[in-house]
């Protein structure tokens, strides 16, 4: 059950159970963005408050799995109240860990576990799900939405 | 059940003794795709070593040897599902939706227009409603929807309303996410009492039942070999032959035409016409076997084993989890079969179904592309357990014992 | 012709040991349908045996075993045709006759209207006709034919005449009638020029030529797995990223959609959307084994081996019978395959396959599904034989002395 | 190589050399029919002068394999100057040898066997078909596109 445990981290559940940033923005001013996984039928609804060039607030709503909840749970902690180039940095730091990491494990594993880790803060919890290829999906949705929002605002 | 013995069937399917995570698979997703018995996967081998040759037109041995096979799958099918008009009514596709849509494509582009209602049912499988959307798209139909109530069974308070203006009643033989069976007779009958044909969604209920088109007068049928025990690759189209022989072309193609000059061509008759290119050859094969192996369980007898499975299963999930995990689907066993879609408290079912892969058992998360079903429930998804003939109630208790372990770990 | 060993393949291939009427098999009958080594029929075994389920959406072990090995026989045959955007741009169908009818009925009449031409050629099979006479019949559109030669090539003197008002040349690899194999890069650089797509046949030449999408600058390519060592059941239609993406759906169902209410639908984004319902799992493992095994082999040596056959089989044909038995095809071995129709002085084709049969013989009598090329010659039908990477000198040894008895017999 | 030898009899490949009322009638007034087996792509036409209830006259044409064309001419053989309802009754005789053949064989076998022969004389020959099921088509090719033409003129 080792690997399992490593999919559900204590912090993923922890996030799953209490999400952060649940709620609604009321729109304008804030921005709405929908992600959707065809998949599984999981959504995540987003809404930003962008202010010169800082994500001054961000809320999250949708049902899904404890991946998908949790990681926008996670996301949203980490970029809220953040610059928007230092979240568009979180972003592919985020992606590379999701689709790079396995291949750059094998090469140098050690050097680009700890530099995910020191950037990703508590969304290093989610690396596990690398190991669960079909979850993957689940961990990126919040992001991936993320990302089309700031595009349209931008 | 004299000479049933699900352990037999089990000792038969090779897949099931394979072990995942450390235990033994318990393989509860028949829904999806059944597991294939010895004696399927050998006819397909055999096929492959020994006579394989693309068929008709054949003069040789081999090829002649391939076609007599292939035809024969044919019968054996008509046989199957008591195709009133035999082997001529049964045209291959490579599965139930490939058969929806020929009928849509085909039948619907032919004979519907502007107006004329197809109805279908809430719980339909994408199969049976994407293809009536296009064919709406092109045609102008009207698509409508029998409702399902509260106990998961076809509301038909209102049938007579529904059916006004209906050309075609589509309708699946039994919910692959409720489990529910429909009474496919009282609906033919009230389909034919307003000039409507029916066609049948037997993707499910042709597996885990007995069908009898004839008797049930239906109009219509489809359904998949992977579902039946059978190979990938290939599915079934029956329609009786009046209705058949005046359906123009599907696919164009060798095999499907009578002539073919530089400025047009002449369409074949017979369910060739249906059948454009190569047609899945080792896959009849092995469709051929796994309809025998059926007959030669008893489908009375499979039905009754499932009976007995899904009524001990739904009793027991009752008493150990006390409605923290919820059935999605009748609670009797009464016109049901052996699907059990489970809503998990506070656990969706995507983590359901990974922390039961920890256990080996094997659980379909989703939507079960019946998304219309799961809006009419509210739901986004559910984990569903469903039975084969080769399953036993000791699949149940590992079902149990990881379920359990899933609530402790979200709880 | 480095590590090639034709009788290594031939010992691999389990049907070349079958004793048909007293003689060991001589399979001359390639270009309908190969044979399969022991490395294909086993991998769709052990498929079935261990880890058969449905693909996407499963989160279990064996679920997500056949969807990787679904996924990688895409990545697979996308190797193997060197298709520049990898396993995204390849769609699995049931056949080639699948792949022409997705391309006609989805991006045809989607992108095609009255007056728009679409250029086939006199040597085109049924499956690269049919499916566009039908799209004429809805859109009006033009259906054109490069005429061939008295030489058996395609005469391409008035192609840019021919060429006016084109929006597809859609054209074969290969004949599988006269073995010719067509100019597809020159074909290619003049569809493109007027501003003109170019889908290519590919169900022989795939399979008994190099063929690389990205030099050769196609937009479209179609092929079957058992032409080319792999099972039944299971078709491929590659096409250009940008050009799929643009494609409308064509079949409705099950897996090809991103959304389902009761008053429409969202279909699904990438090759999935073209494959509604339970794809052809166990036919994709045994494609992908196909794959690997030619790749085994190398193409450029299977190439250099059967235009051994072939050259010798010309040579030898005419010396033996000194033009009573004709071939209907190029005399050389200049961009030609293994595919020799004869015709036999006064002897019907159906008969001459008759008698070679007695000798274990397996060529195939018939039109071929190539009608209007017949037409351009003044037959009915052909006897065809045709080479495979286990055919040997020895099979045209035993073709020959069972000629030498027709023209006897009928003599 | 018996088998072959029982397809391939002797009169067939005669009829096949040198086929009999071979040609054509001028229409009217004789009627003309077409047959046609997609699968092979032979074809047979066949003229007909019926009068007062008689054939009195037949000619076949068209091409294919020895066993369509010396049926075709077997058949005119049997059939030319005959009544209709005689030739009717040829018709169904033949029709019954290549379909019910095997099943009635395997009853008793050579009091058929025996019928068969005495009403259809050379045309037993053809009897070996059906060890070949493939070329039945084949062989009921003429036939079938007689009885067309003769229902075309009742
Ligand atoms: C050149 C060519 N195109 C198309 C086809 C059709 O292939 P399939 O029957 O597998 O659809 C064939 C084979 O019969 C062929 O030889
Ligand atoms: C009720 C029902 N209809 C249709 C289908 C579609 O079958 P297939 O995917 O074989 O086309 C399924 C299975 O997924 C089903 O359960």
């Amino acid at each position: 059950m080792s690997n399992l445990e490593d999919l559900y981290r204590e912090i993923i559940l922890d996030h799953y159970r209490s999400p952060r940033n649940r709620g609604e923005l009321p729109t304008p001013p804030a921005h709405r963005v929908e992600g959707f996984n065809p998949l599984c039928g999981d959504d995540v609804v987003i809404y930003l408050n962008v202010r010169d060039g800082v994500l001054e607030d961000i809320k999250c709503t949708g049902r899904g799995c404890s991946i998908s909840q949790s990681s926008c749970s996670l996301m949203s902690t980490a970029v809220k109240g953040k610059p928007l180039d230092q979240v568009q940095r979180t972003i592919d730091t985020f992606k590379e860990l999701m689709t790079g990491h396995e291949s750059s494990l094998s090469q140098d594993g050690e050097r680009d576990d700890e530099r995910d880790l020191r950037t990703l803060g508590e969304l290093a919890a989610l690396q596990g799900v690398v190991k669960f290829p079909v979850r993957i999906k689940c961990a990126t949705l919040a992001w991936i939405t993320l990302r089309q929002g700031l595009e349209e605002l931008a | 059940m004299t000479s049933f013995s699900a352990r037999r069937v089990r000792a038969d399917v090779p897949q099931l003794t394979r072990v995942v995570n450390g235990r033994t698979i318990t393989y509860l997703d028949t829904a999806s795709s059944s597991l294939q018995p010895r004696a399927v996967i050998e006819a397909m081998s055999r096929y492959y070593e020994l006579r394989h040759a693309n068929v008709h037109r054949g003069v040789y041995q081999t090829a002649n040897e391939a076609t007599e096979a292939y035809e024969g799958s044919r019968a054996s099918v008509a046989g199957f599902i008591h195709a009133p008009g035999g082997a001529q009514e049964v045209v291959f596709t490579k599965n139930t939706t490939e058969s929806f849509n020929l009928i849509a494509k085909s039948w619907g582009a032919a004979n519907l227009g502007p107006g004329d209602v197809v109805l279908l049912s809430e719980m339909e499988h994408h199969a049976n409603i994407v293809p009536w959307f296009q064919l709406r798209e092109t045609t102008g139909i009207e698509v409508r929807f029998i409702p399902v109530s509260d106990d998961y069974r076809l509301d038909l308070n209102h049938l007579d309303e529904l059916l006004q203006g209906v050309r075609l009643l589509s309708i699946t033989g039994m919910s692959n996410v409720l489990g529910t069976k429909n009474p496919l007779k009282e609906l033919a009958s009230a389909a034919h009492d307003v000039g409507a044909l029916i066609a049948v969604d037997g993707a499910q209920s042709v597996a885990h039942g007995i069908t009898n088109v004839t008797e049930l007068d239906l109009d219509f049928l489809t359904f998949s070999a992977h579902k039946m025990l059978g190979p990938t690759g290939i599915g079934v189209l029956w329609a009786r032959e009046a209705i058949l022989d005046a359906m123009p072309p599907f696919l164009g193609g060798g095999g499907m035409i009578a002539d073919v000059r530089t400025d047009g061509y002449t369409p074949a008759r017979g369910v060739t016409r249906f059948e454009a290119g190569t047609p899945p050859i080792a896959e009849a094969v092995g469709l051929n076997a796994a309809v025998r192996y059926l007959e030669g369980l008893g489908m009375s007898d499979v039905v009754a084993h499932e009976r007995d499975l899904t009524d001990d299963a739904l009793t027991r999930l009752e008493l150990t989890f006390d409605g923290r995990v919820r059935v999605i689907g009748p609670l009797d066993t009464v016109e049901r079969g052996g699907v059990i879609s489970l809503d998990v408290e506070g656990v969706h079912p995507h983590d359901v179904a990974q922390v039961l892969d920890q256990f080996g058992v094997c659980v379909r998360p989703g939507h079960h592309c019946a998304k219309p079903l799961m809006r009419r429930f509210g739901l986004a998804a559910t984990a569903r357990a469903s039975f084969g003939p080769y399953s036993l109630k000791r699949d149940t208790d590992v079902l149990l014992e990881a379920l359990e372990h899933t609530l402790k770990m979200f709880g």
